[in-house]
């Protein structure tokens, strides 16, 4: 397998606050890959680097070959990443077919000159758009709310939009950042199969940030242990599970045999 | 119409005023949006003192409706309450102002922890504090310092540069530096670590056994919630289709399949949700 | 030497005055969120009842500040609860589109009381010239530079040391949570709209003094909304130096470039500095996370 | 009751009108605007002219403001630049007007990157602010360069002739303010369903979010600033043709401001807004005029000044009142009434 | 017939700022018209029919002055118009009025676009700025021989128009300036310009401000222990100003062309408006009010010469033919074929801070 995400050395300082401290971490193609830690260990400042939401102070990104420092933020997308946000980041005065369209940015072509015109290519492009679009919905089943504005959906609701527009993108990188905080049992249940059958149907790569153990333990091929900055541990489920020093810097002793299977 | 499950539930007449009183009471009510959209539809429930009571409920079931009517700020999204009322100690408290409500008592912890980005963690606290007088401000907050030494660490720094567990821990902070009598949480667990939801959790049965207050925990952490909750009620599409305590609840077979995911067979593993699911008998 | 001098003193005081009516933009903008367009109309109707109570009442100092003070806490409780209060929770949009309204209704109602003719506030020692070293200056400026100087000594305590100063700022990162926690969101805002009427009230009384009164007055509010850009929205202080910096700036380039040149010179030196600093001198920066 | 309309094919989806209702409606309008020049009289008709003119400036103003979220407090100094731009080419140096409508579009879409580059950083207000100051200096530019510009005096302009098409009756510019804020409607409505518009609309709900869809933040801002500049310019054109004489006095900061309250009034971010939010704005005055009239005859004719201050406070209180119960707009209003035309008599 | 005209009753159109800072000047002319009309029809009327005034509002923005033309001519159907906005508005609507033929006299703001070419029924009453300047120039010029010179204005049309009077002046009389400056339309503060005017050593200076500019120049001027011999310009030229100058305004030189109101005509003017105009208006009555005046005189007589049934034919001619008309405001008013512009004689005055008035000078 080849490291199609590789981070050597990342640190990220806001001020006198080392958030993300001198981390190295692989993500191999097609796999499924959660990073965890308590709150404030600078998981979501990591997955803003590896978006180009924020600059790196020191270290190296490589994505697909590609040291990310030598492109704009904006062309990001066009790499191949894509993501979801923790607090929501949707344009909530549009419907959720625009949203989603929204993500198939980098994919179409047309200029100023072209939209106002409107016609021959412009027009193949936005139609075929659309139809990718429709094909997304139906993959997260939300065709019924595919005419609502966006900023009248419930949470769980926005995040499958969310996650629909991170999917339009065609990334060859999913980041998820905390994707089913705030939903219920059966909402998480649909979660987890998506995010399977994005990996085993699309081919993508995923990364997830999550605090719910369940959905964590269950899906991931590897997990990353972040604390205070730094990685404290990597490994699969059943190493990180067994960590004494995950254990107490992240799960608390008490309830990690509910999250066995079949406990 | 939903209750033709037989369970073993007190509430069998959802139409008619709750059998059970309590401190907080929501009676028949019914909450409309834009004078268009029907969030609440005719819920009655009670919130007896001293105890925990938790509200479960998927996605857009109406849990924060509620909440927002109880502090009297439907208002300002266009809600209203159309019918029924809201009673604590027995006055109705529908139509009092939010801060005469935060007087008398009632307070919230809003969803999505809504700090006060722009103020350090001392000042969010202050702001807490607002409707006391300085010195007992002053003596609750040293108790919220020693219920979350973080906060204290950090109570300089600007509350909008914190990660997400500590804008929540400085929420439930913020809210209890009101001296509620009922604390109303809106699902505090959101987006915190495990091990932070442990001490939350712990703090909330500390508020209640120690403190005595009254505990309102709306949650999507169902497990989690009826642990600690004495009483539960699983609200749907803006009605309440079940309700018990807590034991009752854990034990019913939907609750178990839909809200904490076990089957009769123990819990399953994600990895094998299957893509067509049994129905919920409330639905049928 | 003297020119300079000269120069700086009178920019000093057409700044304090724009310092004056900006921190009336900041007040209101820290405590609701809104910039409020009618805030030259408001000093200038703060400014006309001093005139009416100068020429009627008593051309006593005291008698007309106080009565000012009185008449601008007023108007200013007046159209925060029969104005902005029930546009309380609607888009910040149709709630600034409000204070436009609400601009076209005080302006030709200064028109409908009073004349368009030019009036003098004439109550005694504003018009005194004193000399310092052979520099004339009119005991007005004087006073509006001093009294600049102590309001901004005061406003800055308050926001710092007391409750209400720090609830007025939750208000405006959040009133819905403010009202949570039992903060009456319609108090605090009234609190904003009496004081920022009175501080830029001040502002256009001292005006008066050393201008006159005139039915283009409102136009104050149109130099003073860049001073309170340029000090930072939401610094009431930065607000206060902004407009000195602006009156500063555009004496010297009225002195040494030419008067054509006022204007412009006060606006390039804004777009200079929110180039090195986007958020104002003093402003703070949105707290943005994702 | 109309249930809906089923698409059959991706081609629909992004249809312009998608339903016949729809296109019937805006047949039967065009129609009555084509005809309206022979049936109104000529006061009538100058409010006609306004209007499409105004609209032309308010939905250049939408893209900027509306779409992209870019607070413009100086768009008057795209409307300046645009008539004097005409008004120089076509007046001055004789070209044809084809050209000078060109100059008009181009000169300001010029000058908005000169205000839009620096402005990249700034948000808000403090972006607004720049927009300003911009207006402003334009203003000192243009009373600075004589030579060009005549300064102060301003330049006279006669009503054009294109292709050999007078344009100099009131009817016959008209048709021609007519085609161009169709044109300029067309050409909105065009960009808003297109990935052009969609990443204005994202800049404007969530920069963040906007940059990781790939969106370039400093172009597309731009590319905002440019499109809006070029229409505003044009309208800028038109205004001045219509006053038939161009001054930096003819073009008060006062516009920038009418320019906002058009796109609030109408509702923010919609191209039908702008059209509304102009028709109301433009008309509100006379209709005050005329309440006033129905009150009293004689106060309307007196010239005691008081009764026309009544007048202006009477049109601020009518927007205050208008926000109070319709913040949302004219927009919001029609949504509204739609909804409780499908779905009457249920309340829910 | 033409529209306007009943059996009873003709109409006029008036389209001026009623409101905003120039009302000031609007709302005086439109009392001068006011006060011309009330006296004709107290005399009966034009040969029996009574003059009915339709006045409109522009709020000084030029689109709304061409509407409110439209308005008056297309709805309320006048038989001729008076008066009309400041300068750039009047050059604006000079097409509609142009196109419609309605007889026109414009009295508000004299400026050479108006009247050359001369339009067929369009008329001035007035002095053109040009000449006013250069006829102050020359008078100040000449009292004060070799003195240093120091000039402001406003920058926009009437302030080039200013300046170019000006300039014409200083190259005929090679005057030495030693100050020239252009200050921003709605400038408020004076000060740096002041100072500029001082440390040039100016002893002449032509304040080219309108009226709350002048006052604050004077009121500078005063701060800084100066006073040059000051000329200003008949649009600042009404009384309030010299309140609120002061001490400092005692002895400033203007120009005008209507009588000042401290003379015997000025005197005899308010007397005999005082029965025709409301309190209020009374107050407002300001050298516009005379403006307007005469121009309404010259265009009722020119109507009332047509006879029983006037037409805007023979209203136009008549209006040409106009010789010498006096209407105790100004010199007599005089038009001629192809001359619609009647030049008025222009005279000097002082203003004297003690009984604050300007007093004629000789
Ligand atoms: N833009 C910023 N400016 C200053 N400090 C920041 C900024 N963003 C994050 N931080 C700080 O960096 C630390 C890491 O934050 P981060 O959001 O990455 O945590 P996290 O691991 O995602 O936590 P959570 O699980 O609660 O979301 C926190 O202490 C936070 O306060
Ligand atoms: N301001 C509002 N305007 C209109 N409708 C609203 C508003 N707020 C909530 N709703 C609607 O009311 C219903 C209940 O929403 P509510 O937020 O109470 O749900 P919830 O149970 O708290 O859901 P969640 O678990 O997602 O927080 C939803 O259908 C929602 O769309
Ligand atoms: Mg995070
Ligand atoms: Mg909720």
């Amino acid at each position: 397998m080849t490291a199609l995400l590789a981070i050597e050395n990342l640190s990220k300082r806001f001020g006198g606050l080392q958030a993300v401290a001198d981390v190295s971490l692989q993500v191999n193609s097609g796999e499924i890959c959660s990073v965890i830690g308590p709150n404030g260990a600078g998981k979501t400042t990591l997955f803003n680097m590896i978006s180009g939401v924020l600059r790196p102070s020191t270290g190296r990104i490589t994505f697909d070959r590609l040291d990310l420092s030598t492109i704009s933020p904006w062309k990001f997308a066009a790499v191949g990443i894509g993501r979801t946000f923790q607090n929501l980041a949707l344009f909530k005065h549009g419907t959720v077919v625009e949203n989603i369209l929204t993500g198939r940015h980098t994919h179409l072509r047309s200029t100023v000159l072209d939209a106002v015109v409107f016609f021959g290519r412009t027009r193949k492009e936005e139609i075929e758009a659309r139809q990718r679009v429709e094909h997304i919905i139906e993959f997260l089943e939300i065709e019924h709310i595919r005419d609502a504005v966006v900023g009248t959906l419930s949470y769980g609701q926005q995040k499958r939009v969310e996650l629909a527009r991170a999917l339009a993108c065609e990334p060859k990188l999913l980041l998820l950042d905390e994707m089913v905080s705030g939903m219920n049992q059966e909402e998480t249940e649909d979660i987890a199969r998506f995010v399977l059958d994005i990996r085993d149907e699309l081919g993508i790569t995923v990364v997830m940030i999550e605090h719910e153990m369940r959905i964590v333990m269950d899906i991931s091929d590897r997990i990353h242990v972040l604390n205070f900055g730094r990685k404290i541990a990597e490994g699969t489920p059943d190493e990180v599970r067994r960590d004494p020093a995950v254990a107490e810097a992240y799960l608390g002793g008490q309830r990690t045999e509910a999250m066995q299977v079949g406990a | 119409m939903p209750t033709t499950i037989p369970h073993p539930t007190p509430q069998a007449a959802p139409l008619t005023a709750p059998a059970r009183d309590g401190l907080l009471e929501f009676r028949n009510i019914r909450i409309v949006y834009d004078n268009a959209i029907e969030a609440i539809r005719d819920v009655s429930i009670a919130v007896p003192e001293g105890n925990i009571v938790a509200l479960l409920g998927s996605n857009g079931a109406g849990k924060s409706t509620l909440l927002k009517a109880m502090s009297g700020i439907l208002y300002t999204e266009e809600g209203a309450i159309e019918n029924g009322s809201i009673r604590f100690r027995n006055d109705e408290v529908h139509h009092l102002a939010p801060d005469e409500l935060v007087r008398r008592g009632i307070v919230q912890v809003p969803e999505g922890r809504r700090v006060f980005a722009a103020l350090t963690i001392d000042e969010n606290l202050q702001m807490g504090g607002y409707t006391r007088t300085g010195a007992e401000a002053r003596e609750r907050r040293d108790k919220v310092f020693a219920l979350f030494p973080r906060l204290h660490e950090r109570r300089d720094q600007i509350a909008g540069y914190m990660s997400g567990g500590e804008q929540q821990m400085l929420a439930i902070g913020r809210a209890l530096m009101t001296d509620p009598v009922l604390l109303a949480l809106d699902e505090p667990s959101l987006g915190l670590a495990p091990l932070i939801i442990d001490r939350i959790y712990e703090v909330i049965v500390r508020l209640r056994d120690e403190l005595k207050m009254t505990v309102l925990l709306v949650e999507q952490n169902a497990q989690r919630a009826l642990d600690i909750a004495d009483y539960g009620y699983i609200l749907e599409t803006g009605r309440v289709v079940l309700d018990g305590t807590a034991k009752q609840l854990t034990a019913n077979e939907d609750v178990r399949e839909f809200y904490l995911g076990v089957s009769s067979a123990g819990r399953k593993s994600l990895r094998d949700v299957k893509h067509y699911k049994r129905r919920k008998r409330w639905l049928s | 030497m003297q020119y300079l001098i000269q120069l700086l003193i009178s920019g000093l005081a057409i700044g304090a005055i724009y310092g004056l009516i900006a921190m009336g933009f900041a007040v209101i903008y820290k405590s609701t969120g809104l910039v409020n367009f009618a805030q030259g109309e408001m000093t200038m109707i703060t400014a006309y009842i001093a005139w009416t109570i100068s020429t009627t009442v008593s051309g006593n100092v005291f008698v007309v500040a106080l009565g000012a003070i009185l008449a601008a806490i007023l108007l200013g409780l007046i159209i925060e609860r029969f104005v902005m209060r029930p546009m309380l929770g609607e888009p910040v949009f149709a709630t600034v589109m409000v204070t436009i309204g609400l601009a076209v209704i005080l302006r030709s109602a200064i028109n409908f009381i009073w004349d368009a003719y030019p009036h003098g506030l004439d109550i005694g020692m504003g018009h005194g010239i004193v000399h310092l070293g052979g520099i004339g200056v009119r005991t007005g400026q004087l006073a509006v530079i001093a009294t600049l100087l102590l309001l901004l000594a005061a406003i800055w305590a308050f926001f710092r040391y007391s409750k209400v100063g720090v609830a007025m700022r939750a208000v405006a990162a959040d009133d819905r949570t403010a009202l949570l926690m039992g903060i009456s969101a319609t108090r605090v805002h009234a609190l904003a709209w009496a004081a920022s009427s009175v501080i830029a009230g001040i502002g256009g009384v001292f005006f008066a003094l050393s201008y006159d009164l005139s039915p283009a007055m409102f136009q104050l509010g149109l130099k003073a909304f860049p001073a309170t850009i340029l000090g930072g929205l939401d610094a009431v202080l930065g607000s206060g130096l902004g407009g000195l910096l602006i009156g500063i700036t555009e004496n010297l380039a009225g002195g040494y470039v030419g008067s054509g040149m006022k204007e412009v010179a006060g606006f390039a030196m804004i777009i200079v500095v929110l180039m090195v600093r986007p958020f104002g001198i003093f402003g703070e920066r949105d707290i943005e996370r994702v | 009751m109309r249930t809906g309309d089923y698409k059959q094919s991706y081609g629909e989806l992004v249809a312009l009108i998608d339903s016949p209702p729809v296109w019937l409606w805006s047949a039967v309008l065009l129609l009555a605007l084509i005809a309206a020049p022979h049936l109104l009289n000529s006061y009538a008709l100058s409010f006609l002219m306004i209007i499409l003119i105004t609209v032309t400036g308010a939905l250049g103003l939408n893209i900027l403001t509306g779409y992209t979220g870019l607070i413009s407090l100086g768009h008057v100094g795209f409307l300046v630049t645009g008539a004097y731009a005409y008004a120089v080419l076509v007046s001055k140096y004789h070209m044809p007007p084809l050209v000078g409508f060109l100059g008009a579009g181009v000169v300001p879409a010029l000058a908005s990157l000169i205000v839009g580059a620096p402005s990249l950083r700034l948000k808000g207000l403090y972006l607004a602010i720049t927009t300003l100051a911009f207006s402003f200096i334009i203003n000192t530019v243009i009373l600075e360069m004589r030579w060009l510009t005549n300064g102060a005096r301003g330049i006279q302009v006669q009503r054009p002739e294109i292709f050999g098409i007078s344009f100099d009756s009131d009817a016959a510019f008209t048709y021609l303010c007519l085609g161009i804020a169709v044109l300029t409607l067309l050409a909105t409505l065009n960009i808003r369903r297109s990935r052009v518009g969609r990443a204005f609309v994202a800049i404007r709900d969530n920069d963040t979010a906007a940059r990781v869809m790939g969106i370039n933040l400093h172009a597309y801002k731009l590319f905002a600033f440019v499109t809006s500049a070029f229409i505003t310019g044009i309208a800028g054109a038109l205004y001045g043709i219509y006053l038939s004489f161009v001054s930096v006095e003819g073009f008060p900061f006062l516009l920038s401001i009418e320019a906002l309250a058009i796109l609030i009034v109408g509702g923010l971010g919609s191209a039908l807004g702008a059209v509304l939010g102009t028709i109301l704005i433009v008309l509100l005055p006379e209709a005050t005029r005329l309440v006033f009239s129905l009150f009293s005859a004689q106060l309307d004719t007196s010239f005691t000044t008081g009764a026309q201050e009544l007048k202006s406070m009477l049109y601020g209180l009518v927007i205050i009142l208008f926000l109070r119960f319709q913040p949302r707009g004219l927009v919001g209003a029609w949504h509204d009434i739609r909804r409780t035309w499908v779905h009457w008599p249920l309340r829910y | 017939a033409d529209p306007g005209i009943t059996d009873t009753e003709i109409l006029i159109g008036d389209v001026e700022p009623l409101t905003g800072p120039p009302a000031l000047l609007g709302v005086a002319a439109s009392i001068g018209h006011k006060i011309a009309i009330a006296e004709a029809n107290a005399a009966g009327g034009i040969n029996g029919r009574k003059i009915k005034y339709v006045l409109e509002d522009d709020g000084y923005v030029t689109a709304r002055t061409i509407q409110g033309v439209k308005k008056v001519i297309d709805v309320d159907k006048v038989f001729a118009i008076l008066g009309i906005s400041g300068s750039g508005q009047s050059i604006a609507v000079m097409p509609v009025l142009e196109k419609s033929g309605i007889p026109t006299v414009i009295d508000v703001a004299p400026v050479k676009f108006l009247w050359e070419p001369p339009r067929k029924n369009v008329f001035v009453v007035g002095q053109s700025y040009e000449e006013g300047i250069i006829h102050l120039v020359n008078f100040l010029a000449d009292k004060n021989p070799g003195k240093k010179w120091g000039l402001i204005t406003q920058d926009d049309d009437y302030g080039i128009t200013v300046r170019d009077g000006f300039d014409s002046v200083v190259k005929a009389k090679k005057l030495n300036v030693v100050y020239s400056g252009n200050y921003k339309k709605g400038q408020q503060d004076f000060s740096s310009d002041m100072l500029q005017l001082k440390d040039s050593g100016a002893e002449v200076f032509l304040a080219g401000g309108i009226i709350a500019e002048n006052i604050a120049m004077m009121k500078e001027l005063e701060k800084l222990s100066i006073k040059p011999v000051t000329g200003i310009f008949w649009p600042g030229r009404i009384e309030p100003v010299l309140k609120l100058m002061g001490p400092a305004g005692d002895g400033i030189y203007a120009v005008d062309y209507v009588e000042p109101f401290a003379g015997t005509a000025g005197k005899a003017f308010l007397e005999k408006a005082k029965p025709l105009v409301s309190e209020a208006e009374f107050k407002g009555i300001n050298r516009y009010t005379m403006t307007g005046y005469a121009a309404a005189k010259v265009l009722i007589a020119a109507i009332e010469r047509c006879g029983k049934q006037p037409t805007w034919a023979c209203t136009i001619s008549e209006l040409e033919k106009t010789k010498n008309v006096e209407t105790g405001v100004m010199a007599p008013i005089s038009f001629g074929p192809g001359v619609h512009f009647s030049n008025q004689k222009l005279q000097i005055m002082q203003a004297d801070a003690a009984t604050l008035s300007f007093k004629p000078v000789d």
